[in-house]
């Protein structure tokens, strides 16, 4: 347990950073998947956060920005998640195959 | 540690978190928690006692004098009874969403200032950070109807999450409008850091209004006003009470989101309504109200008044006295009530003798500026002034319940949208304008008269 | 708009697991029969579209005791005090129908003096009716306090039938041919007392409610429904009135002393849940003025008529009805001549109003649901018999 | 005001992070991963704390934990899922997606090793008790277009999202 460092910080966003992405490619429940974007979000904006100790605020004011993509990026997946239920009764991805139905 | 002890009763000092006294500041956490406990309960006796006097009746009357023992013989049993998980629930998650709401009611205690050091932090986002904490009772809603797998709280959760979500964004919106005012200066007013920036911290909006010699309440008359009514407004439906108490409407959802609850969990649930009750009243106390600032505080100052109003605490408490005596005075000589008889007399006795000693804080601090005593019976006055301010909203929470029948879902989104918002927009623009404009226009003037 | 009997299957309750909020057209909710805001035992199932309401359907005779059936293994006399136990918040209106009826087929009438004593009975019993319906419709809307206020005033109603009679809820005041008691003394001093007492606590309940823009809003334009639809469906009573039809049985075919008495009957004009609460707020004044003008001219004389020691009316049937708070409550009684009735057929206002829900609530919300089941003013005792 | 314990904190919220992180990617039930993904992103907010951060914290609880995983929630109540709860999990090529998220640590890995030396070894001094008037300061003074594009943005996902979830528009 010594100095916290920025990499250490680094590392946890990295280590998120990775569980998003794998939730991402394996899972096949599109609710999930989007949380496992917010995942990957928030690793990012742990990275901006941390960099902002060392290069200054902008770092925090891009997260905030991430932030409101984030929310924007939840109220539109989940939305067209719901007008998808509506169709097919299904949330899964790879059911999800049609162009049309 | 000693030193800060008696630099912090001396009241000349910062709250323990920001000292970061951790001993202290646990002190002060488990007072709070205690305390909040406590009046949760005695607000219990209150709303029944009052709600019953506006509804000609008496409420309890049965357990102690005058029901006094009702709250603690309901606690008893709400302990003792099956807690009852229904089969096809969710039990991780019935489980735990008491425990959200509980955490998040009793988290944003920690930066309330009860007084100008009385808080266990100052937060520079203080407002914000409360604003969060309590938005976070949501999920404690939403996961308690959701995991007990039955309609009737499926639909109460889903109702209280839309209200609450709602009702947020024109709270949030009426909190912005009164930020902005302690950044403001407005005629003979200046701001607290003096450069024209605002703050967040709980504390800093309350040194505000001192140092502008003015409740926000009626700064830019009636914009405060107006902000202060949205945020009433929506405090009471961020609380899910009359006559917004839609997602636990009896007559429609029976219970609402806890319905499938029992015993102890279910009495977590109304701890946690009952703290973020004490909790958003404290916020609008705070921030358009003066927090604890006693009545007048610039016109009516100096050590005299100081003194006068240091009185009112004792007063209160041999008021409350009085009227115990009263009762006890009033109850039948019968046998039959002599237990209840003596109870009753003892309880005033007790509230007489703290309101002597109440009384007698300042009397001895009269005098010794700048010693612990004089500081002790300052933050005293302090806290009860701030109690005394959200003592009034919850009398008027009671009061809602007994006069206003439940508005309907649609009628309550449409007023959250379509009513609070713009208006809270609206006000939250012509704050900003009437800010930049009166400095303007004082300097304008200036220059004529120079 | 379909018909709900042919959207809803037979068996309602049976559902498709599968289905879910989103695709609501198949949220079936079962309201009832444990359910607060169904004035006992009513099971109300809603099919919903979110919270819309696309149909409903009752489901009645969880409080059925068989009345009527009764009926037939009663004298005529002894039937008397079942049918209090009909609408058993106006038990003295029951009563009053159910003994004008026998004394119709009997061919006797009651003297006048007894009949002004069943006038100010009932109309007090009106004003109780309403009164507990005031407080549960308030309850239902959300509004505590009324409740209490209404209970309390309605108390004094009912210390008048416990004096006069001693029984409070089933009254069994009257019997065939006049009334068993003669009214005691202080009788009309109490009841004059009682409308000094209770014309400002009308008032009261008004200032609570009549301007709160939140009732107003909760009731406004909710379960409206038209007087040709009304009239269709055979509503009557307040709800009928409401709705604009100048029909109230008192004037219309006087009965007991009431075409000596100068009353106005109140009527709404959009037929919506306001213009009944309003529309029930004037009766209450309306039967407070024909209370008066009625303990004004009671005349001295006999409260029985002769009759028979043995009822045993002639061959024959005869249907009648009277206003009672809720509506028109009509008997229809068979004679076979011999001492009991071959049938009795009661035209209970409740049953035949509840039919109406389905109209008023269709497209409305949940909570309209409970507004308007209040404001139909249902008594499950009647709606079951 | 020191941060105190640091490492004892960091070290704690860091694992309750990753735990949740686990949590919401393995989950069947989808109300426990968000409950996984809400604990996760409170944590982050204390993380934020450490990191002298305490706007983008507040901002973290009142949108994040606050607004987007109580809409999540909404939609998971209003999408019946004991369906899919009972199917398969993972899709087809979990095999591949988890080999090129580890090559993708790999890579951090490989970043991180090699490029720690670049990072600067001072941190800045960054004044916490200002913190929310400065971010003020850059959001309304240089990023004000971007401020600007992202309430177009909101706006646009606002009706994109109505026009989605509507049953009849």
């Amino acid at each position: 347990m010594g100095e916290i460092t920025v990499l250490h910080y680094l590392v946890v966003a990295a280590a998120l950073f990775i569980l998003g992405v794998i939730g991402v490619l394996t899972r096949r429940n599109v609710v999930i998947i989007l949380m496992s974007i917010e995942l990957i979000l928030n690793a990012v904006n742990l990275n901006l956060v941390a960099f902002s100790r060392l290069y200054g605020l902008h770092g925090q004011v891009f997260s905030i920005f991430v932030i409101t993509d984030a929310a924007a990026e939840a109220a539109v997946g989940l939305g067209i998640l719901i007008a998808f239920f509506r169709n097919k009764e299904t949330i899964n991805v790879d059911e999800i195959d049609l162009l049309k139905w | 540690m000693l030193s800060y002890l008696q630099s912090y009763l001396g009241g000349d000092a910062l709250t323990p978190g920001q000292a970061g006294n951790q001993l202290w500041a646990l002190i002060y956490i488990l007072v709070i928690f205690a305390g909040v406990s406590v009046v949760v309960m005695a607000m219990n006796w209150i709303e029944r006692k009052a709600l019953a006097h506006m509804q000609v009746r008496l409420g309890p009357m049965r357990v102690g004098p005058h029901g006094l023992l009702q709250p603690i013989a309901d606690a008893l049993k709400l302990m003792l009874k099956e807690d009852i998980i229904p089969a096809r629930a969710d039990s991780f998650v019935f489980w735990i969403a008491p425990l959200i709401g509980l955490l998040s009611a009793f988290t944003v205690y920690i930066v309330i200032p009860f007084g100008p050091t009385q808080a266990v932090t100052d937060m520079n986002i203080g407002i914000l950070f409360m604003l969060g904490v309590s938005s976070l009772s949501v999920l404690g809603v939403v996961m308690a109807g959701w995991a007990s797998n039955s309609n009737y709280p499926l639909i109460g959760a889903l109702r209280s999450s839309a209200q609450m979500v709602s009702y947020e964004v024109a709270m949030g919106l009426a909190v912005v409008s009164a930020v902005l005012m302690t950044s403001v200066g407005g005629i003979g007013m200046y701001d607290v850091a003096g450069d024209g920036i605002g703050t967040l911290s709980m504390i800093g909006i309350v040194q505000a209004q001192q140092a502008q010699h003015v409740w926000f309440l009626f700064k830019f008359f009636p914009l405060g006003l107006i902000a202060f009514f949205i945020f009433a407004v929506a405090m009471i439906a961020e609380t899910n009470r009359a006559p917004f108490d839609l997602p636990e409407a009896e007559s429609e959802l029976t219970a609402g989101f806890h319905t499938e609850y029992s015993g102890l969990r279910w009495s977590l649930f109304m701890l946690a309504e009952y703290a973020a009750m004490v909790a958003v009243s404290s916020i609008a106390v705070t921030l358009w109200l003066g927090g604890w600032l006693r009545p007048f505080p610039n016109a009516l100052a100096g050590p005299t008044w100081d003194f006068i109003f240091s009185l009112f605490p004792g007063l209160t408490f041999l008021a409350l006295g009085a009227i115990g005596m009263f009762g006890f005075v009033r109850m039948p000589a019968h046998p039959f009530f002599r237990v209840q008889k003596l109870g009753l007399g003892g309880f005033a006795a007790v509230l007489a003798l703290i309101g002597v000693l109440l009384l007698a804080i300042p009397f001895a601090a009269r005098g010794h500026e700048g010693t612990i005593l004089a500081g002790f019976a300052a933050g005293l006055s302090a806290v009860y002034w701030f109690i005394a301010k959200v003592a009034v909203f919850m009398y008027l929470y009671i009061w809602y319940r007994a006069t206003f029948p439940r508005y309907r879902f649609d009628q309550l989104m449409s007023v959250g949208w379509k009513v609070l918002l713009p208006i809270a927009l609206a006000v939250l623009i012509a704050t900003a304008a009437v800010g930049v404009l009166i400095p303007v226009i004082q300097v304008w003037f200036k220059g004529r008269a120079g | 708009m379909t018909d709900p009997t042919t959207t809803l299957s037979r068996n309602p309750l049976d559902l498709d697991e599968s289905r879910t909020f989103l695709d609501a057209n198949e949220l079936v909710i079962n309201m009832g029969p444990q359910h607060p805001a169904t004035h006992g035992v009513l099971r109300v199932i809603l099919k919903l579209d979110g919270e819309k309401v696309l149909g409903t359907e009752c489901v009645i005779g969880y409080l059925h005791r068989g009345v009527e059936k009764i009926a037939e293994n009663r004298t005529y006399t002894m039937f008397n005090p079942y049918v209090d136990r009909m609408d058993y918040v106006a038990a003295v209106s029951n009563a009053l129908g159910y003994c004008e009826a026998v004394e119709k087929l009997l061919n006797v009438e009651a003297p006048p003096r007894a009949r002004y004593i069943r006038s100010i009975l009932t109309e007090l019993n009106r004003i109780a009716s309403h009164q507990l319906w005031l407080g549960t419709h308030a309850l239902d809307i959300g509004a505590m306090t009324p409740l209490f206020y209404t209970f309390r005033d309605r108390e004094e109603i009912l210390k008048i039938f416990e004096k006069y009679c001693g029984a409070r809820l089933t009254t069994h005041a009257f019997r065939i041919g006049g009334c068993q008691y003669e009214t005691y003394d202080g009788f009309e001093k109490d009841v004059l007392n009682f409308l000094q007492f209770v014309a400002p606590k009308i008032d009261e309940y008004e200032e609570l409610l009549t301007t709160n823009r939140i009732w107003v809003e909760r009731t406004k334009n909710i379960g409206v429904i038209s007087a040709k639809d009304c009239i269709a469906l055979g509503v009557t009573g307040p709800v009928l009135r409401a709705s604009g039809v100048k029909w109230d049985l008192r004037k219309a075919q006087p009965y007991a002393a009431y075409k000596d008495f100068d009353f106005e009957i109140p009527i709404g004009q959009n037929g919506d849940t306001y213009d009944r609460y309003i529309v029930r707020m004037a009766e209450m004044r309306q039967s407070l003025r024909i209370i008066r003008q009625a303990v004004d001219a009671i005349p001295e004389g006999p409260i029985m008529a002769k009759v028979p020691k043995v009822i045993k009316p002639a061959v024959g049937e005869i249907y009648h009805s009277i206003e009672a708070p809720k509506g028109e409550l009509g008997y229809f009684i068979v004679s076979d001549g011999s001492t009991q009735p071959y049938r009795v057929r009661v035209r209970p206002p409740s049953f035949v109003n509840l039919q109406a829900l389905d109209l008023m609530v269709r497209g409305a919300l949940v909570a309209d649901v409970i507004a308007v089941i209040g404001t139909l003013d249902i008594v499950l005792g009647e709606v079951d018999r | 005001m020191t941060p105190i314990a640091t490492p004892f904190f960091f070290y704690l919220l860091a694992g309750t992070m990753i735990i949740g992180g686990v949590l919401v990617i393995t989950r069947r039930n989808a109300v426990h991963s968000a409950l996984a993904l809400i604990v996760a992103l409170l944590a982050q907010a204390g993380m934020y704390l450490m990191l002298y951060a305490p706007f983008v914290a507040a901002v973290q609880i009142i949108l994040y934990a606050g607004g987007i995983m109580v809409l999540f929630l909404f939609v998971i109540m209003l999408v019946n899922l004991e369906r899919a709860q009972k199917e398969r999990q993972f899709n087809r090529i979990w095999p591949v997606g988890l080999l090129s998220a580890f090559a993708l640590g790999l890579l951090f890995v490989g970043v991180y090793s090699k490029g720690k030396t670049l990072l600067p070894s001072e941190m800045m001094q960054i004044p916490e008790s200002s913190n929310t008037q400065e971010i003020a300061r850059y959001l309304y003074g240089n990023y004000m277009f971007a401020f600007e594009i992202a309430s177009l943005l909101l706006l646009v996902a606002i009706i994109g999202a109505v026009v989605m979830a509507k049953k009849r528009i």
